[in-house]
């Protein structure tokens, strides 16, 4: 084992993500980096994976004694646990830390943590939140309750994600930037610059307390440099210059890497599909049967092709991916409808348009602009074509993509997006992506793309949500029937799931995978 | 020689006896205009004439792109064409190769066949590159000459209007071309493409699409037209202070016919010199625009969106690349050229250089 | 003089304020930018997203954005991104300016001393083989998409041909700060310098050559060859020093635009991490912080070579002294 | 130093030849068989119009043509050397700069802009001699001292554009003379330069080489100044000699019928003396010689009433600099002129070069660019009140035949369309009217009617000038400013012109307003003269007045400067530093100074200084 200590670790990426202040970056990039930088309350096993799902005690000491109908959580908190500053860890970190989420406007903290009391008012005015009868920290005792106005059966889940890291109780209550936030993980950031490079080492006041949760990490330094291009960080690594590339080796390369680097290449699924939202509250996607047309006519193995083949995307004809809580296998727009996807079937989609009395309308599709969002759009105009449409494709850059297809004055009929879970629970996809309170019309953050707001399918969310908190397993049954329901509306066009690629250096070792925190880096090691 | 009144003295002959070079005599014929001379110039050089042959010869190729699509490689290069199949050796084999070997990642589009179908191969998306490749240049060449136009026709109207009517008019404008030209070309390219892509215009019954070409017309045509317009403008007020400008109005011509007979065929010129320069360094913008994906929209196809597409495929099907890049220097070669001769015979003092 | 030197700087505040301002609307002119959204995050609750929209003042009257904007950008420096939060401009953009200046440098060395053999070997072989074949590559050079270049470049020597030895010593993209290590420094550019020089050897070859040309047409040179100068100091000392003047002019515009940011091409296709790809990016996702930052700052470099230039004109040609 | 030096020639041509490439390999032969000599101590003159050849010549001497386009064949031998048959290294070893050193016509451009005058001395100081910096500095400061240029340790470091026209040609021959050549080519040294200044120069260079007994081929067009400088003179006819024989002999008994055609329309200074009205010039047969002397103007100018009044005119052309380009200073380049012009009349106005001779012109017809004040009243109608519309259609009446034919003509039109316009557009009559006018005047100014689809680059610049007449009477204009419509002419064409003029004055009545620098031209058309001198009239007069009986030091100045093709009144004058004209900028506050005129005799008026 400590054979293996020691050494850098070079990672590259063509770009770096904003802030590292993990109350506000959402990137999964970052996110990687926060599982070894800072801690939760709790948080997810840092292990490869499905046991990667479950969650540990991390800065507690053991799981939560939840009392009040599930509205009360209790947390016992470890003791000597430091900060990379010297500090120690205390209840009053704690409670500074889920106040600052709100004073910061973190992205989640009106999605996320919403449900603590005291939150309204801390997302009326952030400035004077306190969170009181909501967060208490019992400094002597060592403990923090959490109160909720309503029981969330996510909660764990919730507190687990960076967004719910424990930062000194005197991290300034504005965004960080680029400055580092001394944390409790297993290394610290020593150097940041965007535009350049990160370096990361041990944090000095480190000990490891719980392998699951926060292991002690073998390399002493890792090195992520910033800038290139995706074909050059596979030249490197090949060349032995790199260790491991964030972004996706390019589909061009990925025939020759299969064979000339077999052994450096490791395929994990992902719990996040490719879709395609139709506006259901626009010609000629309001009419359902033109929307089942549409679904009927794609061949999605020919949009795994797009995406490099059949090693890195599955087709997918339902909302929720495949191994994800509440998932069952099922296809309703294939050629035999059944468990899985096989061929398009063109003519009960000639039909279905012929029926629908859409025929000839235009329609254009709205893609990002890299390679792959690209080539489906274009696949997407054929079959459009094909169909009988008048189809065209628009290509937007790809940080404006996404809330522009989401504001309803863009009047988007189709675009291609993409959803990546925050946390393993089926409400994550469905609720989020199809339920009303997801919709909010003329604005730019409306998650609810297809504006698909049924009252009999939300209801049943709801229940489910609930049902949750008290028996998951039920509840996954129920979320396996909405996944149904919804698609049987046929608002987004399933695509495939993508699998993740990492390309790593000959010499890195103990490549472990969690669904969560992708790549585990501190796992790994180099000699 | 006639002459109406008898007292007239004799006009007195030429001192020197006549020498045909010196004075062409009545007898030969009419003589040619300066734009039959530049004609007569162009003909005359080698270079011109070989570059203009090639220029025509690309858009000539360009225009049979249909032609070639429909009967050559009987394919719409324009359709998705991920699940075709090519025959070869007898064989129906898929355009869109899956990766058999090691662990079988990658779907590699095929080769050039330099058959028929599949000439420079596919592109990632199955289609045929070559038939592309040809409605590509189509788009290339029409986008950098409506842009030229338009470019042209923008700096001449600014050009001449700063430079004519002068005073505040000028100053405003000229201040407005300076900002302009601070604005740094591909910036500035960019940015409107980001603002006009994002949009749909209707113009009353003009309805515009971002996916239309008239949007990368329309910028880059806009983003040069500093760099014609201060020339002309210069152009214009060296003329408007010319000697003939100045004799025309001695003899009580009209502002309005001044304008028009006396300043504006002087500054076409100007224009037409700057034309095959322009259009070479439009072909390469719309190139560089589209490659940087704010030029030519998919599925249509460019120079540029090929080369885009080629980057995409530069290590398993650099061919993809290398067409587009290729046919861009060549005809952006042959423009140059062009131009070079162009401006030899029509305005042999202009400013060297872009 | 001093006169001179606050003419100058009235204009360029006057052009500068013109294209922020210019900058600033057609920015609220583009539909799908609304920066609140975007800075929220993806999925944030609508109450977030208006939090965030009063923090960032977005619901103020745009010329008070404008005017806030403006003193975080030039007073308190401390404009933050809309896109990467927390991302501070200005020193995202004095982080990216020694790419770019690296880049455009060393480039420039480059293409004056090639640019001004070619010229001056073209001129002095006229219509025999050296001057067509180098006016054949300068037309090349110029005819060439400069990404273009770079990605064949790239293919050679980071793929193809990087086991061979004559390329084993190239390093992976990206930029190496000359502070930490001058060699690698100038290996990673090496490549970045001659794509980028290329196409302006081009272009200051085929200029010079002609100016060249031209000069030897004037009265002077006429005098400086009856006076018994050897060929090659008429060349060198008389045709020459003429023909350079507007090369310099050239330069000195070029110069200024491409430390601006239009080295964007180069610096995308070879990942270095410099103004013309910060402002890139910062346009593709509209940035408005960044872009306006970047713009003034690539119109500062466009107005100050300006001044320069004509500083420079002044100093070679002393007739421009007149007053 | 007026005869044939016995001893042999510094240099001498044999049966030269030159061509230059022409289209399509053809060879076209410039110089055609030139033979000539020329010893030390001597000057030889080379004569011909425009085109004949002298230029070339004297390139080919020195091998200064590109050998590229052009072909040099015969024999040139000097100094001992066959300069045909050295290598280029050999020419700048030996000859160029060494035996041999050359001056230009364009004083203007013959310089390089961008070096010092010192540097560029001292590169012709060292290039052949190498020496120290500090003793090459010495050599040219004496050299420039020897040319007569004023605080020359201080201009050395000045650049070319500081110095004026003369003065350029005066560092031009201190070059020249850096390496004390056996021969000087001076290929138009004077021909661009003011009287004064040329009278200047030409003492100069004859003190000069009789100071350093260099041989001298001098070229020039202008037969006064041959007779003035040359012991024999050699005169050239489109590449060919027509005549060679010392200077006295050809001007005195011409053999040639060219010869003598080219002397007779010389205008002499002083032969006007006692003549009551103007003349024609002299009309030659070139084949056969002979001369029919020029007839007078018979009609007499109608003094009842005057034609054009001008009164305290006043013309400023602002200097604008600084911030925000504000008014810094003003050219005064007119400053209250006054005269009148009857019908019939011909009033010169001369003056040297800028002293605002074209610019008063304009103002007149209102289209100089600065501000003008003052009255020009042309019969009845005051031209300063006029609005804009008024104006245009005044223009009418009076014309402006501009000083360069070639740029007031637009490249772009035909002379048809060109002489079409006015007319029309001053609704004088119909299309076909216009045309038909158009062949008549073509005819009148002696050109064919066919003539008029061609473009102005097609014709000579003679024949251009004559165009620019013909658009003028067009309009059949009242009066007629003609600036400077002769200066520009070989002699022979400028006698065509000047007796065009004439004829037309004589048929229609027209007045003139002749500028001219040319006093030999003027003194033989005009009825009265103007001196002008910075902007301001010095003496005004009658002809007879003005140039017998010149009052004013300027005027006496102008007409001593004058080269007489005489080779009997000849003088040498005594070289006297060179005078710069004062640059007519004046700041904001100047105040012109009063004037105040003397009347000498009736009309003839003299400026009180
Ligand atoms: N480089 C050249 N190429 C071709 N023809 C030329 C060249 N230089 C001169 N010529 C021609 O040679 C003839 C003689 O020209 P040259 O310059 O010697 O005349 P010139 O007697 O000096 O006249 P001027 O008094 O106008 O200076 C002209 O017809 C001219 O067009
Ligand atoms: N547009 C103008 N702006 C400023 N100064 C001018 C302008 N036009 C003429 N001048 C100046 O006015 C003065 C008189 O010029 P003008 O052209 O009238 O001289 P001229 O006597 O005709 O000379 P030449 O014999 O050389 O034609 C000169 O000093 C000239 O520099
Ligand atoms: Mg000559
Ligand atoms: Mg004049």
């Amino acid at each position: 084992e400590d054979a293996h200590r020691g050494g850098t670790l070079r990672l590259v990426s063509v770009s770096s993500q904003g802030t590292l202040d993990p109350h506000i970056n959402y990137t999964s990039q970052f996110w990687q980096l926060y599982a070894f930088l800072y801690d939760g309350l709790v948080g997810f096993k840092k292990v490869g994976g499905t046991d990667s799902k479950d969650i540990v005690p991390d800065l507690a000491a053991a799981m939560p004694v939840i009392s009040n109908d599930g509205k009360t959580y209790t947390f016992t908190l470890r003791k000597g646990i430091k900060f990379a500053d010297g500090s120690d860890m205390t209840a009053t970190d704690v409670v500074a830390s889920f106040q600052r989420i709100f004073k910061v406007l973190g992205p989640t903290a009106g999605t996320f943590y919403n449900g603590i009391v005291g939150a309204e008012a801390c997302l009326a005015d952030p400035a004077s939140c306190t969170l009181a009868g909501g967060v208490i920290g019992d400094e002597a005792a060592g403990t923090v309750t959490i109160n909720l106005t309503a029981a969330d059966p996510e909660l764990l889940f919730k507190l687990s994600v960076p967004h719910a890291a424990i930062l000194p109780s005197e991290t300034p209550a504005k965004d960080n930037g680029n400055t580092p936030i001394p944390g409790t993980g297993a290394y610290v950031v020593k150097s940041y610059d965007a535009n350049n490079s990160m370096v990361i080492v041990r944090n000095p006041a480190f000990k490891e307390w719980s392998k699951d949760a926060q292991p002690d990490g073998y390399v002493d330094q890792i090195v992520y440099t910033f800038g290139g291009t995706e074909e050059a960080a596979v030249n490197a690594i090949l060349n032995g210059q790199a260790d491991w590339m964030f972004d996706t080796p390019p589909a061009d390369r990925l025939a020759e890497l299969s064979t000339s680097a077999p052994g450096q290449i490791h395929l994990s699924p992902l719990s996040a599909w490719w879709y395609a939202p139709m506006n259901v509250n626009l010609p000629p996607f309001d009419n359902l049967k033109a929307r089942q047309a549409l679904n009927y006519a794609i061949d999605r193995d020919a949009l795994v092709s797009v995406f490099g083949g059949p090693a890195l995307a599955k087709p997918v004809c339902q909302v929720l991916p495949p191994e994800f809580p509440g998932h069952e296998d099922q296809c309703l727009y294939t050629l035999d409808p059944g468990t899985e996807w096989t061929a398009p079937d063109m003519d009960k989609a000639l039909q279905l348009v012929e029926e629908s009395g859409t025929k000839g309308q235009k329609v254009t599709v709205v893609t990002e602009d890299n390679a792959a969002s690209r080539g489906i759009g274009t696949y997407l105009q054929s079959v459009l074509s094909d169909l009988g449409y008048e189809a065209a494709v628009q290509t937007i850059s790809g940080d404006i993509q996404f809330t522009y297809i989401q504001n309803t004055n863009n009047k988007v009929q189709l675009s291609i997006s993409q959803w990546y879970a925050d946390y393993p629970a089926a409400s994550n996809f469905l609720n989020v992506l199809f339920g009303c309170d997801s919709f909010h019309p003329g604005t730019d953050a409306s998650i609810n793309i297809s504006g698909l707001c049924d009252k009999d399918i939300d209801a049943q969310m709801k229940a489910a949500i609930a049902l949750g908190a008290t028996d998951p397993v039920a509840a996954d049954k129920d979320w396996a029937k909405i996944d149904r329901a919804v698609m049987e509306q046929s608002p987004a066009l399933p695509l495939f799931t993508p699998q993740q690629v990492d390309l790593l250096s000959t010499r890195v070792g103990n490549y472990q995978f969690s669904s969560l925190h992708h790549w585990l880096i501190a796992n790994a090691w180099v000699q | 020689m006639t002459r109406e009144d008898g007292d007239a003295p004799d006009m007195t002959p030429d001192l020197i006896p006549p020498s045909p070079a010196a004075s062409a005599g009545g007898d030969l014929p009419p003589p040619a205009g300066p734009w039959r001379r530049a004609l007569t110039g162009l003909a005359a050089s080698p270079t011109a004439v070989l570059s203009g042959l090639g220029i025509l010869l690309i858009v000539l190729a360009m225009a049979l792109a249909p032609v070639y699509a429909k009967y050559v490689a009987k394919t719409d290069p324009f359709r998705s064409g991920l699940s075709a199949k090519i025959l070869i050796d007898g064989k129906r084999s898929p355009v869109m190769v899956r990766s058999t070997e090691g662990l079988g990642l990658g779907v590699t589009p095929i080769g050039p066949t330099w058959g028929p179908q599949y000439f420079l191969g596919a592109d990632a998306q199955g289609r045929d590159v070559a038939a592309r490749f040809l409605y590509g240049g189509q788009n290339s060449l029409f986008i950098a000459g409506a842009a030229t136009l338009l470019c042209l026709v923008c700096a001449a109207l600014v050009g001449i209007v700063a430079g004519y009517a002068g005073g505040v008019v000028d100053t405003v404008l000229s201040n407005l071309i300076d900002m302009i030209w601070a604005f740094p070309v591909y910036l500035l390219a960019i940015s409107l493409s980001i603002v006009m892509l994002g949009k749909t215009f209707d113009f009353g019954p003009i309805h515009l699409s971002s996916s239309s070409l008239i949007v990368p017309i329309v910028i880059i045509g806009l983003v040069y037209v500093p760099y014609v317009a201060r020339p002309v403008r210069g152009r214009v007020i060296a003329i408007t202070n010319s000697e003939f400008v100045l004799a025309a109005r001695g003899l009580g011509i009209r502002p309005s016919r001044i304008l028009w007979r006396h300043i504006l065929p002087n500054v076409a010129t100007t224009l037409i010199v700057f034309a095959p320069m322009l259009m070479a360094l439009n072909i390469v913008t719309e190139s560089a625009l589209s490659f940087l994906s704010v030029g030519v929209q998919a599925p249509n196809a460019s120079w540029g969106t090929i080369l885009q597409d080629g980057q995409a495929l530069l290590y398993s099907r650099p061919v993809v690349s290398m067409a587009p890049g290729l046919a861009i220097m060549v005809t952006v070669m042959l423009l140059n050229l062009f131009g070079d001769v162009l401006r030899d015979i029509l305005d042999p003092k202009s400013v060297r250089g872009r | 003089m001093l006169a001179a030197v606050l003419a100058r700087l009235a204009r360029m505040a006057v052009v500068m304020l013109g294209i922020s301002i210019l900058t600033f609307l057609i920015f609220f002119a583009t539909p799908g930018a609304d920066p609140a959204a975007r800075i929220a995050g993806r999925n944030a609750a609508p109450e977030t997203v208006i939090a965030v929209r009063h923090d960032f003042g977005l619901d103020r009257p745009i010329w008070v954005q404008y005017g806030v904007m403006m003193r975080k950008m030039f007073i308190t420096g401390d404009l933050t991104s809309f896109v990467n939060r927390g991302e501070k401009i200005v020193p995202a953009l004095r982080a990216a300016a020694p790419v770019t200046l690296s880049l455009v440098a060393g480039a420039a060395v480059l293409w004056m001393v090639l640019g001004a053999v070619t010229g001056i070997l073209a001129a002095a072989t006229k219509d025999r083989w050296p001057d067509k074949i180098l006016m054949g590559v300068s037309m090349m050079a110029v005819a060439m998409p400069v990404f273009w270049v770079g990605e064949m470049v790239n293919l050679i020597t980071q793929s193809r041909f990087h086991d061979t030895w004559a390329f084993s010593w190239v390093p992976p993209l990206g930029y190496v700060p000359f502070t930490e290590s001058p060699l690698r420094w100038a290996l990673a550019l090496v490549f970045p310098w001659l794509t980028l020089a290329f196409l302006y050897i081009g272009l200051y070859g085929r200029m010079l050559r002609t100016g060249i040309l031209e000069t030897y047409q004037e009265d002077y040179i006429r005098t400086a060859r009856a006076k018994g100068l050897t060929a090659r100091r008429v060349l060198l000392k008389h045709a020459t020093r003429s023909a350079i003047i507007p090369v310099v002019i050239m330069f000195g515009m070029d110069f200024g635009v491409l430390v601006g940011g239009a080295a964007v091409l180069t610096e995308v296709v070879f990942g270095l991490n410099g103004v013309g790809r910060l402002t890139y990016q910062a346009l593709k996702a509209l940035d408005l912080p960044m872009i306006m930052a970047s713009v003034l700052y690539a119109s500062f470099f466009v107005v100050l070579a300006n001044a320069v230039v004509d500083l420079l004109c002044i100093l070679i040609d002393p007739r421009m002294r007149r007053k | 130093m007026t005869d044939l030096s016995p001893a042999a020639p510094i240099l001498s041509v044999r049966d030269l030849r030159v061509s230059f490439a022409g289209a399509r390999k053809s060879w076209t032969r410039v110089v055609n068989g030139l033979s000539l000599d020329v010893a030390a101590g001597e000057t030889v003159a080379l004569v011909g119009e425009s085109g004949s050849g002298k230029s070339v010549t004297s390139l080919a001497l020195m091998r200064l043509l590109d050998p590229a386009t052009s072909r040099i064949e015969g024999r040139i031998t000097l100094d001992g050397h066959e300069v045909l048959a050295l290598s280029e290294a050999e020419m700048v070893a030996k000859i160029r700069g060494q035996r041999a050193a050359m001056i230009f016509q364009e004083p203007m451009t013959s310089l390089h802009p961008i070096y010092t005058v010192g540097d560029q001395l001292i590169e012709a100081l060292t290039c052949h001699r190498p020496m120290p910096l500090a003793q090459a500095r010495k050599a040219a400061v004496a050299l420039m001292e020897r040319v007569r240029i004023p605080d020359a340790a201080r201009r050395l470091g000045d650049y070319p554009h500081a110095f004026s026209g003369g003065m350029r040609q005066r560092v031009m021959i201190a070059m020249a003379l850096a390496s004390r050549p056996k021969l000087l080519i001076a290929d138009e040294p004077t021909t661009a330069l003011d009287v004064t200044v040329q009278g200047e120069i030409l003492s100069l260079l004859k003190e000069l080489q009789a100071e350093f007994g260099m041989a001298m081929l001098f070229v020039t067009h202008d037969m006064g100044v041959v007779a003035e400088m040359a012991d024999r003179t050699v005169v050239m006819l489109r590449g060919d000699v027509v005549e060679d024989g010392p200077t006295e002999q050809v001007f005195r008994a011409p053999r040639q019928p060219y010869t003598r055609a080219l002397l007779a329309s010389v205008p002499a200074l002083g032969s006007m003396a006692g003549e009551p009205v103007p003349l024609r010039f002299p009309v030659i047969d070139t084949a056969t010689g002979q001369v029919t002397p020029g007839r007078p103007l018979t009609r007499q100018p109608d003094l009842t009433a005057p034609l054009l009044q001008v009164r305290g005119l006043v013309t400023r052309f602002d200097v604008r600099g600084g911030l925000l380009r504000r008014r810094v200073a003003r050219v005064h380049a007119v400053e209250n002129l006054s005269f009148a012009i009857h019908p019939a009349e011909t009033l010169a106005l001369v003056g040297e070069s800028g002293c605002g001779k074209s610019t008063t012109g304009r103002a007149i017809i209102r289209l100089a660019a600065g501000q003008s004040t003052g009255s020009v009243r042309l019969g009845e109608t005051e031209l300063f009140a006029l609005d804009p519309g008024r104006l245009r259609l005044q223009r009418r009446e009076i014309q402006m035949i501009p000083q360069d034919p070639l740029a007031s003509l637009n490249p772009r039109m035909t002379i048809g369309e060109a002489l079409v316009e006015p007319f029309l557009e001053h609704c004088m009559g119909s299309a076909a009217e216009a045309r038909a006018k158009a062949a008549r005047l073509m005819g009148q100014v002696g050109l064919d009617p066919a003539m008029l689809e061609r473009f102005p680059h097609e014709f000579s610049g003679g024949q251009r000038q004559r165009l620019c007449i013909a658009r003028a009477l067009m309009l059949d204009p009242k009066v007629i400013i003609a600036d400077e419509s002769v200066s520009a002419l070989d002699v022979s064409v400028k006698a065509q012109v000047v007796n065009l003029l004439l004829d037309i004055q004589e048929r229609t009545g027209i007045a003139f307003l002749f500028i001219s620098h040319d006093i030999a031209v003027v003194e033989r058309i005009s009825h009265r003269i103007a001196v002008m001198y910075q902007g301001e009239i010095v003496e005004i007069g009658p002809r007879a007045a003005v140039m017998e009986n010149p009052l004013h030091p300027y005027t006496r100045r102008l007409i001593d400067a004058v080269a007489i093709p005489d080779p009997a009144r000849r003088h040498l004058r005594r070289s006297q530093p060179p005078s710069e004209l004062m640059n007519p900028i004046r700041d904001l506050g100047f105040v012109p100074p009063k004037r105040r005129y003397r009347e000498a005799s009736p009309g003839h008026f003299v400026r009180e200084d």
